[in-house]
């Protein structure tokens, strides 16, 4: 419960090949170093569950780490095309990627569900989309009020929630704060849950109200300053955007790509070592 | 009289349809441009949302994703993306949803899925986002996208979100806005027949021709009763633009 | 849109007769100066909506300003019995009281589907309770997924939304913080609403991720110091734990009852001459 | 040996029964006196939710009501209504439901609604509150009152919130948990047959025998096997219950 640990650590015991794993995080805090250790030590037959799948899905589906992918938007931001996300649906490369596809409104309800342990959730949702023709998880609900006919989407229950947070105390108690997207929702969804942060510190100080994930509804939180690059941690970094820039020619070709994982995320230990091999770059 | 863009046109078209205190919820890009140029000049108490759970959220320089850290900090409040959806689209909090597009017909429905067959198709664009709820869910809904016979076209391979067909009432199940009202692009301002409910020029910008905009046109576009041209842009608008320009790609780390 | 006004000028303007008015503040920031108002203004044949009914209620209710009930618990906390809710329920009086009971978790889930602008809301609740025998408005519904029932309650859709805040700016922005309970979903879940606030301040310095409510989503913001009394606004007053023992003897008996109300919400002409004339008592 | 009062004895078994790290969903009155005694005592890290939104919450006096302010202020995260409902209780997050009741019957069944008819009550109590779910959704269930023939009945005008009836499977649409599993009163400790499903007495505290238990419940009261003695109050445990009710007094300005 809100073990402190290292992120080789707690992926290994609780990552589990076959899994159903939501790494989330809406454009800040998205936990890259947490997926770049999955890629390292090679997790297979994930289901990975994301509203914005980012580039650090379009790396797990490229290193063929994903069977299928539940997402509502999955572009580079303010970029363009995830080269690998593409490749995988329209040409099966590295290996075909099943699609279960929501809106953001839809997908962020199934979240909540799931953190309120309900099966579905119910919004006002999907008319007049052809989304519900081509995913059989939207379906029609009547108001036993109103008779009215709302859109109903099942719960997200994931294996694991991955997110990365500004700060944990000693005791394995987390502070969100900024823009806090779906994370809290994902980690009381999930059945484990690994929390990156950027530091541990004595004393949270968290102001009232702000978002807290008790120790207790943690699996483990691993110390891992910059662990949101190249999405960033507000009060502690910035938005990389020039990298985003550079992904959609890293990305492009099938070699290129490869070539870079190997070098620096395969060919590098951890996150700290991975920021060095860049800036080496 | 000043040198502008076809791009600037178009920016500062879209931004002069938002008015002030309006409640907008903004789509990156383009929308955002024109939403953020309409509060820096005549609508310095319009309202922006975006979709990352930002709400009256104030800038300086345009974001280049949805979740820049400049909207949480100026933002008069930030949610969760859950509550955003819940609580103030479907809530019925928004007046205008500012969208782009990859692709739309001529009754403003949006493909931003697929080019192709779903299940194999030729481009996998990057799928819905928000565009499904605020498409049905806010009071209305404008659009902006570059004029062309790829994005404007006579059939859709996907209908992503929805547009308001001939004869649909919007008072339809899950229903709440007027839908689309407005499509600005690099040619000029389109407007719904209510009749026919297709979408009709109305205002061509300045220097360019009804040919123009017909050969850029995916359907056989039909022109709108006083079509007008679009005012150029006013001085003040396209140093507004320009400044703005220019602030983002300091902060991009451009320049 | 949150126009800064005097409460005695919101009221007259915003609540009508034959109302639903749901005041809300759970323990902490009941808007007890605007039910005074009400008091002071005859409102009457309201529906009142609120989870605890409190003294705030007991006072409407013994003076015969509603004709229906709609809560989920109805006691003076840490003391005993609501008298007048009691004596209105028992011997009808003043005047008969309709009951629309409902469990602490279904009236919030209520007041959250509200707010999200859905005809009903879903939740795992009242097993085995006699509630649903009583209230029609709590139905069961079967999840399209996965066919379990669970119970449904509509949702609450007041005309007016009455709190108390600690603070708003001179745009008539709210901030709430401490206890929040219900009032950010009862402001948005109903027509019109009424925000009361310990001071008008020109900046709000809300901390990242406060409960904050903008201006255009509240009616009327009135300037109302200590208006929650004898309950509290954090950071600025402590729960008068006396008084709400010392109701249990005001508002046993109907004649003292009145003779109090009388003296100290009639003969007042606003909540600063009721806290001077209790002071005087 | 120390002296000390039923009330007290009745506190201290109660707070026997949590155990340390356990998540505690806390009723105010004698169940957040026990809850907080357990903290003060054996269990230091005991996690304490109050349906007011407040989690973790470590007060130095017992609140007068659900909602006091220094719920608040030693909380490790205060979140809204219908978030502890939906995200903490019904997320199935809660070990033990901790809850006191004016009636209740052999099974656990609790009355906080109505004494007669519900449409005509001769008395209404203040009604369910968080009850009829954390009774359902809460792991197990702790109940303390006061031991008297007019609170242990032998049926209820009102079910408010569920027991578990004979034959009944936890499983049960809308159960998560296992339903009343401790009734703890002035008398004695009371556990439920797990064939009846009745609640039978387990302990008597000291002093106290089996023909005043017997005269004091509204129903056949059997006797469980093995029924054992209370252990008495400890010297620490006294004190730490006195010494946090004279913060209590002090804290709400009764001294």
């Amino acid at each position: 419960m809100g073990e402190i640990t290292s992120l080789s650590e707690a992926v290994r015991e609780l990552v589990r090949d076959g899994d159903t794993v939501a790494m989330e995080g809406f454009t800040h805090l998205i936990p890259h170093a947490a997926g770049h250790e999955l890629i390292r030590q090679r997790k297979a037959g994930l289901t990975l569950v994301r509203m914005t799948p980012d580039l650090i899905y379009d790396q797990l589906i490229g290193m063929g780490s994903a069977k299928k992918l539940i997402f509502s938007w999955g572009g580079n931001p303010g970029v363009g095309s995830l080269h690998r996300f593409r490749d995988a649906v329209e040409k099966g490369w590295p290996q075909p990627l099943a699609l279960e596809e929501h809106s953001h409104a839809g997908l962020a309800n199934a979240y909540a569900a799931g953190a309120a342990n309900l099966p579905f959730a119910v919004l006002r949702g999907y008319s007049g989309s052809d989304l519900p023709k081509h995913n059989p998880m939207i379906r029609r609900i009547r108001c036993p009020f109103t008779g009215e006919d709302l859109a109903a989407v099942p719960a997200i229950r994931p294996d694991v929630a991955v997110i990365h947070a500004q700060k944990a105390d000693r005791k394995g108690n987390v502070l969100i704060w900024g823009i806090v997207g779906v994370q809290k929702e994902a980690v009381l969804a999930a059945k484990r849950s690994i929390v990156t942060v950027e530091e541990i510190v004595d004393r949270l100080e968290a102001p009232s109200n702000a978002v807290v994930l008790p120790s207790w509804v943690v699996s483990a939180v691993a110390p891992v300053p910059g662990g949101a690059h190249p999405s960033f941690a507000q009060g502690y970094s910035r938005r990389d955007n020039r990298f985003y820039k550079a992904w959609d020619d890293i990305s492009r070709e099938r070699d290129t790509f490869l070539s870079w994982m190997e070098r620096h995320v395969l060919g590098t230990k951890d996150f700290a070592e991975y920021r060095r091999s860049l800036e080496a770059a | 009289m000043v040198d502008y863009t076809a791009d600037e046109m178009m920016t500062i078209a879209a931004a002069r349809l938002l008015k002030d205190r309006m409640v907008c919820f903004v789509g990156i890009g383009l929308p955002s441009a024109a939403a953020n140029l309409a509060r820096l000049t005549h609508a310095p108490e319009i309202v922006l949302i975006y979709e990352s759970g930002t709400i009256g959220t104030k800038p300086t320089a345009l974001p280049l994703s949805i979740g820049d850290g400049e909207l949480a900090e100026t933002a008069d409040a930030v949610v969760s993306v859950p509550e955003i959806f819940r609580y103030w689209l479907q809530g019925g909090r928004i007046d205008v949803g500012f969208l782009g597009a990859a692709q739309l017909d001529r009754y403003g429905t949006l493909n931003t899925t697929v080019i192709g067959d779903y299940a194999h198709p030729s481009v996998r664009l990057p799928g819905a986002g928000g565009a499904p709820e605020i498409a049905t869910l806010a009071g209305e809904v404008f659009i902006i996208l570059r004029h062309s016979k790829r994005a404007l076209v006579e059939r859709l391979d996907f209908a992503t979100s929805a547009g308001l067909l001939p004869g649909e009432r919007v008072e339809g199940p899950g229903w709440r806005g007027k839908g689309p009202t407005a499509l600005v692009t690099d040619l000029g301002l389109l407007k719904p027949d209510l009749d026919s409910r297709e979408f009709t020029l109305a205002s061509l910008h300045p220097g360019v021709t009804l040919e123009q905009a017909r050969a850029a046109t995916g359907w056989d576009l039909k022109v709108a009763p006083g079509l007008t041209t679009t005012p150029p842009p006013t001085a003040g608008e396209l140093e507004a633009l320009r400044a703005l320009h220019d602030r983002t790609r300091r902060a991009h780390g451009e320049v």
